[in-house]
C-alpha cells in the first residue's frame, strides 16, 4: 500500500524557515483556523464539515437496544471513526493505526467521557430497553486537522438529530415514525469543541490547525477540549517537544476564544437549517391542505 | 469539442502531405488497423498541419511518458542509482511511482566525480524511460547536447503542487494550443468571409501569471510535468506569494490573471 | 480431442496452450464446426446434476447435489427462538413494536413477502463455505469474499426473489389464548458446504437449498401456557415438513465475445471453472414455476444484448424442467 | 414529487478524481485513486488490479456492503481499459451517505446500486482513468396490474412494484448490467429495458438535444455528461 | 453517588495526607538480571514493574531508522491489578494510547540519534493500580531506563494534581477549589485530575493529559501543584539512583 510521502528537505526547511518570519503556507496567521464550512444533510443527525479541505462527515442514528446489565438506567452511546482509503490512500481498511486508536480515544474523551450527551435520558425502560445512539465518523478527506473537524462534525451531527418519540403501554413499546409524532432531540449538556496546537522550534511557535504537511513536520502537538461556558473537557499532550507550562496555560486561554466561536458558528448553522425547514414543512401542508 | 469515452471520431482531415504519419496523442488508443478509440472525457484537438490527434483535460496523477521534465525527491541510494519517488500534484501525494535515477545519469560523471544526494533532496529531472511495464528511468542532462541545462538537484527553495494541465501550461504548451486556436479562428472567419481583427491578448497562453511576476520579482522556478512547481527567490515571503499566486491562476484567464498578480504584489 | 484443433505449428500439449493463452486455448474451440467447449459439450448444454436428500441424520433436512465436478451439500437445522426472552429476574416481555399508518401490528404485512419480518428477527440465516482443498485457489482463513457474496447471493435469492418461505410457517403461536400471539418462532439454519467446486457454484447450492428444504421436516412445536415455555413434541410422526412457496431455480451463463471474424460473442451455458476464469461477462437467470422470470442478473461485459438475454431466459426455463422433475422424483 | 437526481464532481482534491450522485433519497460520494502502487498478492502482470471498497452510512462494513462491491465491480471491470496500466491498482470507494430507507433490505439496497454506480463511473472519468466507454444506470419499477413502469422510482412505489430493475447503459444504448428481481414475462422485461435505455443514452455532442427535453426533463446519460461538460469547460477556462 | 469525604474538616484526605504531599515512594532498581535495566516503583499502592531491553537490533525493518533508535513501549494490566478482575486485550485503545504516550515522551528524553537503526524496549507490567498509574510508568521507565545505561538528557519526572472543592458551610469566604497533589484511585475517581511529566523537573512539560471536566481557571492551580510534585520525585529519584550507584561500585570494590 502506498505510504504517506515525507516532505521533501527543501520543503521542510523551507516551511520552518517561514515559520520563523510568521509566515504560514497558506498565509493564515499562527492562531487562525482554516475556512470552517458546515451543512446538514436531509435526514436529521447528518453533518458534512469542511475545514479548509478536510472534509469529514458524522452520521447520528438511533435504534432499541438492551442497555448494559451494569448501567440498568443509561442508554448507550458510541462513536466509530474509521480511517478509510477515501480520506488518503494510505489508509487501509481493517486495519488499525496508531494514529486511529489515538483519534479514536480523542473523539471518546473530548465528547462521550466528558458527558456531552445525557444517556441516562436515552433509558426506556430500565434494564430492557433504552435508546442506542451511534455516531458514525467517514472522512472524505485529509488535509490535517482530522481531531478538530470530526468533534465539530459530531457535535453539530448530535444537535442536529431527532431520534423518534416512544411511548410506553404496559409491556409494549411503540416507535411512533417521523410524520406521527414530532420526532425528540437528544438532550445536549454541554458542546465541546477540541482545538489542537502543534509546536515548532523548541516551542517558540506554536500553530492552531496545522495543515496536513504542517502536522508532518510538528515537533509536538496538544489537543486541548473545551466548552463554550470554560470548562476543560480533556487535554492530551502525549509526549513530543517539552513546553513552558505558562505558553501552555496560554494555549488553553486562546483555545477558548476560538471555541466560544466555533460554538456560535454551530449554533447560527443550526438556527439556519431549521427555519428552513420549518418553512418547507408549511409549504407541504398548505399544498397538502389544497386538494381537499 | 468534448469527447467521452468510447465516442466515435468524426472524420479526420487528410494530411497535409501524402505520406505523412497520423500521430495520436493523450486520451486516445489506436487498435490496429485503423480504428482509434477516445478513452478519456475531454476536449479533442486536431492540429491539421502536424496531423495530429489529441484529448486535452485535466488530471492529477501523474503517469510517467519519455522526455518529460519532472520534479521528483529521493528517496534512497542504491550501489548504483538513487531511487526517486515522482510525487503527483495531490498534496502531500503518497508515494507513487518509483523511478530510477543512476548516479552516473549526470552530465560528465564519474564514479568520483558525481553528485552526492541525500534522502529527501528535491532534483529536476528528465524522464529517459517509460514503459507501462517497468518502473522509470531517469536522467538529469539534455539528451541532444549531454549538458545540464538546469537539471540536477534543485537547493533550497520550496516545491508547490498545481493539477497537471497548469504545469503544462507553465511550460508553454498553452502557447501552441493558442496558435492553433488562432489559426482556426482565422480559417472559420475567411469560410464566413468576415476579416477577423487577431487581437493576440485576446486568448491566453495560460502563463501570464509567470510572465507578470517575472517583469517584477527576482526568483527562480522549475516546473515539473508532474503537476510540481519548485519557486526560490532570495526572501520565502516572495517564494510564497510566487507560489501561491501560481496555484490560484488554475482557473483564471489572462487578463485575471494580471489583475491577480498585481493585488498580490500591492499586498507584498 | 483438443489437439485437432490446436494449429499443428504448435510442439506442446494442449493443456500447456491452456494455460499459456486461456482465452485463445477457448476461442479455438468454439471456432471449430460445430462449436465445441473443451469439456465436450456444447455452449448450450448443461452439465446433468444428481440430487440425494436427507443424508445427514442430525440435520432436520439435507441433500447432496452434484453437477459435474461441483458438489456441494447442505443441511437444515431449525431452532427456537423464545420470544419472551431473559430467564429469571431478567425475564420480561418487553416487546418494541414500530407504529406505521397502515399496519398496527409493526410489520408491513405481506407486501414484501414476509421479507421484513424474515429480515427483523433473522429468522433465516445462511451460510456457505468452501471446503478444504475445495477448488486449486482454496485459501485456508476467513471467508473470501468470493464466498462471502455468494452466501448473500443465495440469501437475497431466499428471501426476496422467491419468498420461498413465509414467516407464518415458522411462527409458533398460543393457540388457547383468545388472541393469537406469536410466542416464538422457529429460525432456520441454512449451512451450505462446498466440496469440490469447478465452476457455476450458484446453480448447484440453490438447488441444494431447495431440496433441502423440501426435505425438511420439523417436530410440532406449541405453547405450553402452564410451563410458560415452547416444547416440541418428540413423536416422530408428529414432524411436519415446511410449507414452501412456489419452485424457482437459477441458471448461470458466461459469455464470451470475439468469438467468429465479426466479433459474434457464444453464451456458455453452465460454465466450468476454466470458462469462469476466461469469460468476465455472465448472466444469471431465475425462472418460477410457471416460467415467469423472477430474477436477472447480468454483468462485466457489454457483448450480450437483448438478444442474447432472451436466449439466457429460454435456456434457464429448460433448465429449470430438468432441476423441477429432479427434485420432485428425489422426494417421493 | 420527485426530486431531481443530481451529481458534481472533483471536489476532494486528494483523490485522483471524486464524484456524488444522488437520486430521490439516495445519495453517495465515490472517490477514485490510481493508477498507483499496488498490493503484491493482488498484482497482475498484464492489467490494472481494480478494488472497489463500499462504505456504509451506518454501521460496519457486513454482507450487503461485500455484495454491492462484488455487483459494481463487475459493472466497472468491463468498461475500464485496464490493460493500459498493468501492475497497479485503481481504487474505487464508495460512501453512503444517505439510503432511501432505514430498513437493511433488499429494496433499499437495490436502491443503492444505481447512484452508486454513477457516482463511481463520474469519479472514474473525473480521474481520467482510461475507459472503453461510459456508463449511467438507472432503476425501473414495473407496477403490479396496470403494469406502469416508473423510471428512478421512490422507495413507496418499489415496495408497491411487480418487479424493480437496475439496468445500466453505454453512452451508446448497450446494456452493460442488469439486476432485475420480482416476477416478470421477458415481454415486460424488454419494455423495462427500452424505458432504461431512453434515460440512459445520451446524445452526441452537438446534437440537437432540443427534442430530448420535450420528453420531460433530463436523463441520467444527459446530466452525466453535464457536470463532466462543466468540469472540462472549467479546466479550459483560462483560454477565454 | 455517595460522595466519599475526601478532605476532613481539619484539612486530611482520606490516607491521612496533607493536600501537597505525595505518597510514600519507593523504588529499587536492577530488579532482574535477565534485562539490559529494570526497576520497581511502589507508589502509594500503586505496584509498577519495568523493563528495558536495549539498544538492541530491531525485529521489524519499520523500526529501523537512520535518525536514530526507535523506542517502543508495551504496557500490560495484571488482571488483579485493580478492584474487579478485568482483563484488558492487547488491543484495548486505552492501553494503546498510554503506550504511544509513553513512547512519544522517552522519545523526546532519550538520546536516540547515538544509537541509530537500533531499539529500545521499554516493557511495564502493572501489578496494582491505585491511581497516578501514568505517573508512576513515567517514572518507572526513567529509572529502568536509567539502570540500562540508555543516555537521556534528564530525569523524566511526572506527577497527578486534582481540584477540590471547599464547601464553605455558613461561610461563603471560605468557598473554593483546593489543589491536592498526588491522586489516589479514590480521588481520581471522583475529582478533577491532570498528569504532568517534565524533563528535568524543571517548568516545561513534555506529557500533559487531562480527561475530566474541570474550570479552565482551576488549570494552572493543578498544574503548579504537580510541577512542584514534579521536582520533589526528581530529588527522591535522584537519590535512589545515587544510592543504587553506590551500592555498585562498593560491591565492585569488594
Amino acid at each position: 500500500m502506498p505510504r504517506e510521502l515525507e516532505p521533501s528537505t527543501s520543503e521542510k526547511t523551507f516551511v520552518l524557515e517561514a515559520l520563523k518570519q510568521k509566515l504560514r503556507i497558506d498565509g493564515r496567521d499562527f492562531e487562525s483556523f482554516r475556512g470552517l464550512e458546515l451543512s446538514f444533510g436531509e435526514d436529521y443527525g447528518l453533518a458534512d464539515v469542511q475545514l479548509g479541505k478536510t472534509r469529514v462527515l458524522a452520521r447520528v442514528s438511533a435504534e432499541v437496544a438492551k442497555p448494559f446489565s451494569d448501567r440498568p438506567f443509561d442508554g448507550i452511546f458510541q462513536i466509530t471513526t474509521e480511517l478509510g482509503p477515501m480520506a488518503s490512500p494510505a489508509f487501509e481498511t481493517g486495519r488499525q493505526t496508531e494514529q486511529e486508536v489515538l483519534l479514536a480515544r480523542l473523539i471518546e474523551k473530548a465528547i462521550r467521557r466528558s458527558g456531552a450527551i445525557d444517556t441516562e435520558s436515552l433509558c426506556i425502560v430500565a434494564g430492557q430497553k433504552c435508546w442506542q445512539v451511534r455516531v458514525d465518523v467517514h472522512f472524505l478527506h485529509h488535509d490535517g486537522g482530522l481531531v478538530d473537524a470530526s468533534c465539530i462534525a459530531v457535535v453539530a451531527a448530535l444537535q442536529h438529530f431527532r431520534r423518534p418519540d416512544v411511548s410506553v403501554e404496559g409491556e409494549k413499546i411503540i416507535i411512533h415514525t417521523l410524520t406521527e409524532r414530532v420526532p425528540v432531540p437528544l438532550s445536549i449538556l454541554h458542546v465541546p469543541i477540541c482545538v489542537t496546537y502543534s509546536f515548532y522550534h523548541g516551542g517558540e511557535i506554536s500553530l492552531v490547525d496545522a495543515t496536513l504537511q504542517e502536522e508532518q513536520l510538528r515537533d509536538g502537538d496538544m489537543t486541548i477540549t473545551l466548552n463554550k461556558f470554560g470548562e476543560v473537557c480533556q487535554i492530551a499532550k502525549a509526549g513530543g517537544l517539552p513546553i513552558g507550562a505558562l505558553a501552555l496555560l496560554q494555549c488553553a486561554r486562546v483555545a477558548l476564544v476560538k471555541v466560544q466561536e466555533i460554538t456560535a458558528f454551530i449554533q447560527k448553522r443550526l438556527e439556519e437549517d431549521q427555519t428552513l425547514r420549518t418553512r418547507r414543512d408549511n409549504l407541504l401542508e398548505s399544498t397538502a391542505e389544497n386538494p381537499r | 469539442m468534448l469527447v467521452f469515452p468510447g465516442d466515435p471520431l468524426p472524420s479526420i482531415p487528410p494530411p497535409p502531405k501524402a505520406n505523412t504519419t497520423l500521430k495520436v496523442g493523450p486520451g486516445l488508443t489506436h487498435t490496429p488497423p485503423d480504428n482509434i478509440v477516445v478513452h478519456k472525457a475531454g476536449e479533442l484537438n486536431i492540429d491539421e498541419r502536424r496531423h495530429a490527434l489529441w484529448i486535452e483535460g485535466n488530471g492529477k496523477r501523474y503517469i510517467p511518458s519519455l522526455n518529460d521534465v519532472v520534479i521528483v525527491t529521493v528517496l534512497r541510494s542504491t550501489s548504483d542509482a538513487y531511487i526517486c519517488t515522482i510525487p503527483s500534484s495531490i498534496s502531500p501525494a503518497p508515494s507513487s511511482t518509483q523511478a530510477m535515477l543512476p548516479h552516473l545519469a549526470f552530465p560528465g560523471a564519474t564514479k568520483k566525480t558525481r553528485p552526492q544526494l541525500y534522502p529527501g533532496c528535491t532534483v529536476y529531472a528528465r524522464i529517459s524511460l517509460a514503459n507501462k511495464h517497468m518502473d522509470p528511468e531517469l536522467e538529469c542532462y539534455d539528451a541532444e547536447s549531454q549538458k545540464a541545462e538546469g537539471f540536477g538537484e534543485l537547493k533550497g527553495g520550496m516545491v508547490f503542487n498545481v493539477s497537471l494541465g497548469m504545469a503544462r501550461r507553465l511550460l508553454g504548451d498553452g502557447k501552441k494550443i493558442r496558435q492553433l486556436r488562432l489559426k482556426q479562428r482565422k480559417v472559420e472567419a475567411e469560410k464566413g468571409g468576415e476579416d477577423l481583427a487577431t487581437d493576440d491578448e485576446e486568448i491566453s497562453n495560460g502563463m501570464e501569471v509567470l510572465e507578470e511576476l517575472g517583469r517584477v520579482l527576482p526568483f527562480e522556478v522549475a516546473v515539473g510535468r508532474n503537476g510540481r512547481v519548485w519557486v526560490d527567490s532570495e526572501e520565502p515571503k516572495v517564494t510564497l506569494c510566487v507560489g501561491r499566486c501560481i496555484q490560484q491562476s488554475e482557473f483564471l484567464t489572462g487578463k485575471e490573471q494580471r489583475a491577480l498578480v498585481r493585488e498580490a504584489l500591492k499586498k507584498l | 480431442m483438443a489437439s485437432s484443433t490446436t494449429p499443428p505449428v504448435l510442439s506442446f500439449p494442449p493443456q500447456t496452450f491452456q494455460k499459456l493463452s486461456p482465452s485463445s486455448y477457448l476461442l479455438r474451440h468454439l471456432q471449430s464446426t460445430p462449436p465445441i467447449r473443451p469439456s465436450g459439450r456444447s455452449p448450450n448444454v448443461f452439465r446433468e446434476p444428481t440430487i440425494h436428500t436427507n443424508s445427514l441424520s442430525h440435520a432436520h433436512g439435507s441433500a447432496v447435489v452434484r453437477t459435474g465436478d461441483t458438489a456441494v451439500v447442505c443441511g437444515v437445522r431449525g431452532e427456537i427462538l423464545s420470544l419472551t426472552n431473559g430467564e429469571g429476574k431478567a425475564k420480561g416481555g418487553v416487546v418494541v413494536l414500530r407504529s406505521s399508518e397502515d399496519n398496527d401490528e409493526g410489520f408491513v404485512g405481506e407486501e414484501d413477502g414476509g421479507e421484513g419480518e424474515l429480515r427483523a428477527r433473522s429468522l433465516i440465516v445462511t451460510n456457505l463455505e468452501l471446503g478444504t482443498g475445495c477448488s486449486r485457489d482454496y485459501h485456508p482463513g476467513p471467508p473470501s469474499d468470493f464466498a462471502q457474496t455468494t452466501t448473500s447471493r443465495l440469501h437475497r435469492l431466499l428471501l426476496s426473489t422467491t419468498s420461498l418461505i413465509s414467516p407464518e410457517s415458522l411462527r409458533i403461536s398460543d393457540t388457547h389464548a383468545t388472541e393469537i400471539e406469536t410466542k416464538a418462532y422457529w429460525v432456520l439454519y441454512i449451512d451450505i458446504l462446498c466440496i469440490s467446486l469447478d465452476g457455476n457454484i450458484l446453480d448447484t447450492a440453490w438447488a441444494s437449498v431447495i431440496a433441502a428444504l423440501r426435505s425438511t421436516r420439523l417436530p410440532r412445536a406449541y405453547w405450553d401456557a402452564d410451563l410458560e415455555a415452547v416444547v416440541c413434541d418428540p413423536d416422530l410422526a408428529k414432524y411436519t415438513g415446511l410449507q414452501l412457496g412456489q419452485l424457482a431455480f437459477t441458471a448461470s451463463f458466461a459469455v464470451i465475445s470475439g468469438v467468429g471474424d465479426d466479433g459474434k460473442s457464444v453464451i456458455l451455458s453452465d460454465p466450468d471453472e476454466f470458462e469462469e476464469s476466461v469469460c468476465e461477462e455472465s448472466v444469471m437467470v431465475c425462472i418460477k414455476e410457471g416460467g415467469k422470470i423472477a430474477r436477472i442478473e447480468k454483468g462485466g461485459g457489454l457483448a450480450c444484448g437483448m438478444e442474447g438475454l432472451g436466449e439466457c431466459v429460454h435456456r434457464a426455463r429448460n433448465r429449470f424442467d430438468v432441476w423441477e422433475r429432479l427434485v420432485k422424483s428425489a422426494l417421493v | 414529487m420527485t426530486i431531481p437526481s443530481t451529481a458534481s464532481l472533483g471536489f476532494l482534491p486528494r483523490s485522483d478524481g471524486s464524484a456524488s450522485f444522488s437520486q430521490g433519497r439516495t445519495s453517495v460520494i465515490a472517490s477514485v485513486n490510481g493508477p498507483m502502487e499496488v498490493r503484491i498478492r493482488d498484482e497482475l502482470p498484464q492489467e490494472a488490479y481494480i478494488e472497489v471498497i463500499v462504505r456504509p452510512a451506518i454501521g460496519v462494513t457486513g454482507t450487503r456492503e461485500k455484495y454491492l462491491e462484488s455487483r459494481l465491480l463487475s459493472a466497472l471491470k468491463p468498461i475500464i481499459l485496464r490493460s493500459n496500466h498493468p501492475r497497479t491498482l485503481i481504487q474505487i470507494v464508495v460512501q453512503v451517505v444517505q439510503s432511501a430507507g432505514s430498513e437493511d433490505n433488499a429494496i433499499t439496497t437495490l436502491l443503492l446500486l444505481a447512484p452508486s454506480l454513477n457516482a463511481a463511473v463520474l469519479a472514474l472519468l473525473d480521474a481520467g482513468v482510461p475507459l472503453k466507454s461510459v456508463l449511467s444506470a438507472t432503476t425501473v419499477a414495473f407496477l403490479k396490474g396496470s403494469g406502469k413502469l416508473i423510471v428512478e422510482p421512490e422507495l413507496e412505489d418499489l415496495k408497491k412494484a411487480a418487479s424493480k430493475h437496475v439496468l445500466a447503459f453505454t453512452s451508446a444504448g448497450l446494456l452493460g448490467f442488469v439486476e432485475s428481481e420480482g416476477e416478470f414475462e421477458y415481454e415486460d422485461f424488454e419494455r423495462v429495458v427500452e424505458a432504461g435505455r431512453n434515460v440512459c443514452s445520451a446524445g452526441r455532442e452537438g446534437d440537437d438535444n432540443d427534442t430530448k427535453m420535450d420528453t420531460g426533463g433530463q436523463g441520467v446519460g444527459e446530466l452525466m455528461r453535464k457536470v463532466v461538460r462543466e468540469k472540462v469547460e472549467k479546466d479550459l477556462r483560462w483560454r477565454a | 453517588m455517595s460522595r466519599h469525604e475526601l478532605l476532613s474538616p481539619e484539612g486530611l484526605r482520606i490516607d491521612g495526607r496533607r493536600w501537597n504531599e505525595l505518597r510514600l515512594f519507593e523504588a529499587r532498581l536492577s530488579t532482574t538480571t535477565a534485562a539490559d535495566g529494570s526497576s520497581y516503583v511502589e507508589w502509594g499502592n500503586t505496584k509498577i514493574i519495568c523493563t528495558v531491553a536495549g539498544p538492541v537490533e530491531p525485529k521489524m525493518g519499520s523500526n529501523r531508522s537512520q535518525d536514530g533508535a526507535t523506542v517502543v513501549v508495551e504496557v500490560c494490566f495484571a488482571a488483579f491489578s485493580g478492584n474487579d478482575r478485568k482483563k484488558r486485550a492487547r488491543g484495548d485503545k486505552r492501553v494503546q494510547e498510554m503506550q504511544t504516550a509513553l513512547q512519544r515522551t522517552f522519545s523526546e528524553a532519550i538520546l536516540t540519534q547515538l544509537h541509530p537503526r537500533s531499539e529500545i524496549l521499554i516493557t511495564l507490567h502493572i501489578l496494582s493500580q491505585d491511581g497516578s498509574v501514568l505517573a508512576a510508568c513515567v517514572n518507572a521507565c526513567t529509572l529502568a531506563l536509567v539502570d540500562a545505561g540508555v543516555p537521556m538528557s534528564d530525569y523524566v519526572v511526572a506527577c497527578t494534581a486534582g481540584s477540590y472543592f471547599v464547601r464553605g458551610g455558613n461561610n461563603p469566604e471560605d468557598e473554593g477549589e483546593d489543589p491536592l497533589l498526588d491522586m489516589n484511585n479514590l480521588e481520581e475517581a471522583d475529582l478533577p485530575s491532570v498528569t504532568v511529566g517534565t524533563i528535568g523537573g524543571g517548568e516545561k512539560i513534555t506529557l500533559l493529559q487531562l480527561e475530566t471536566k474541570v474550570r479552565l481557571e482551576k488549570l494552572e492551580g493543578m498544574m503548579a501543584v504537580a510541577l512542584d510534585g514534579c521536582g520533589k520525585l526528581r530529588e527522591l529519584m535522584d537519590e535512589i539512583v545515587r544510592a543504587h550507584g553506590n551500592e555498585v561500585v562498593r560491591r565492585i570494590a569488594l
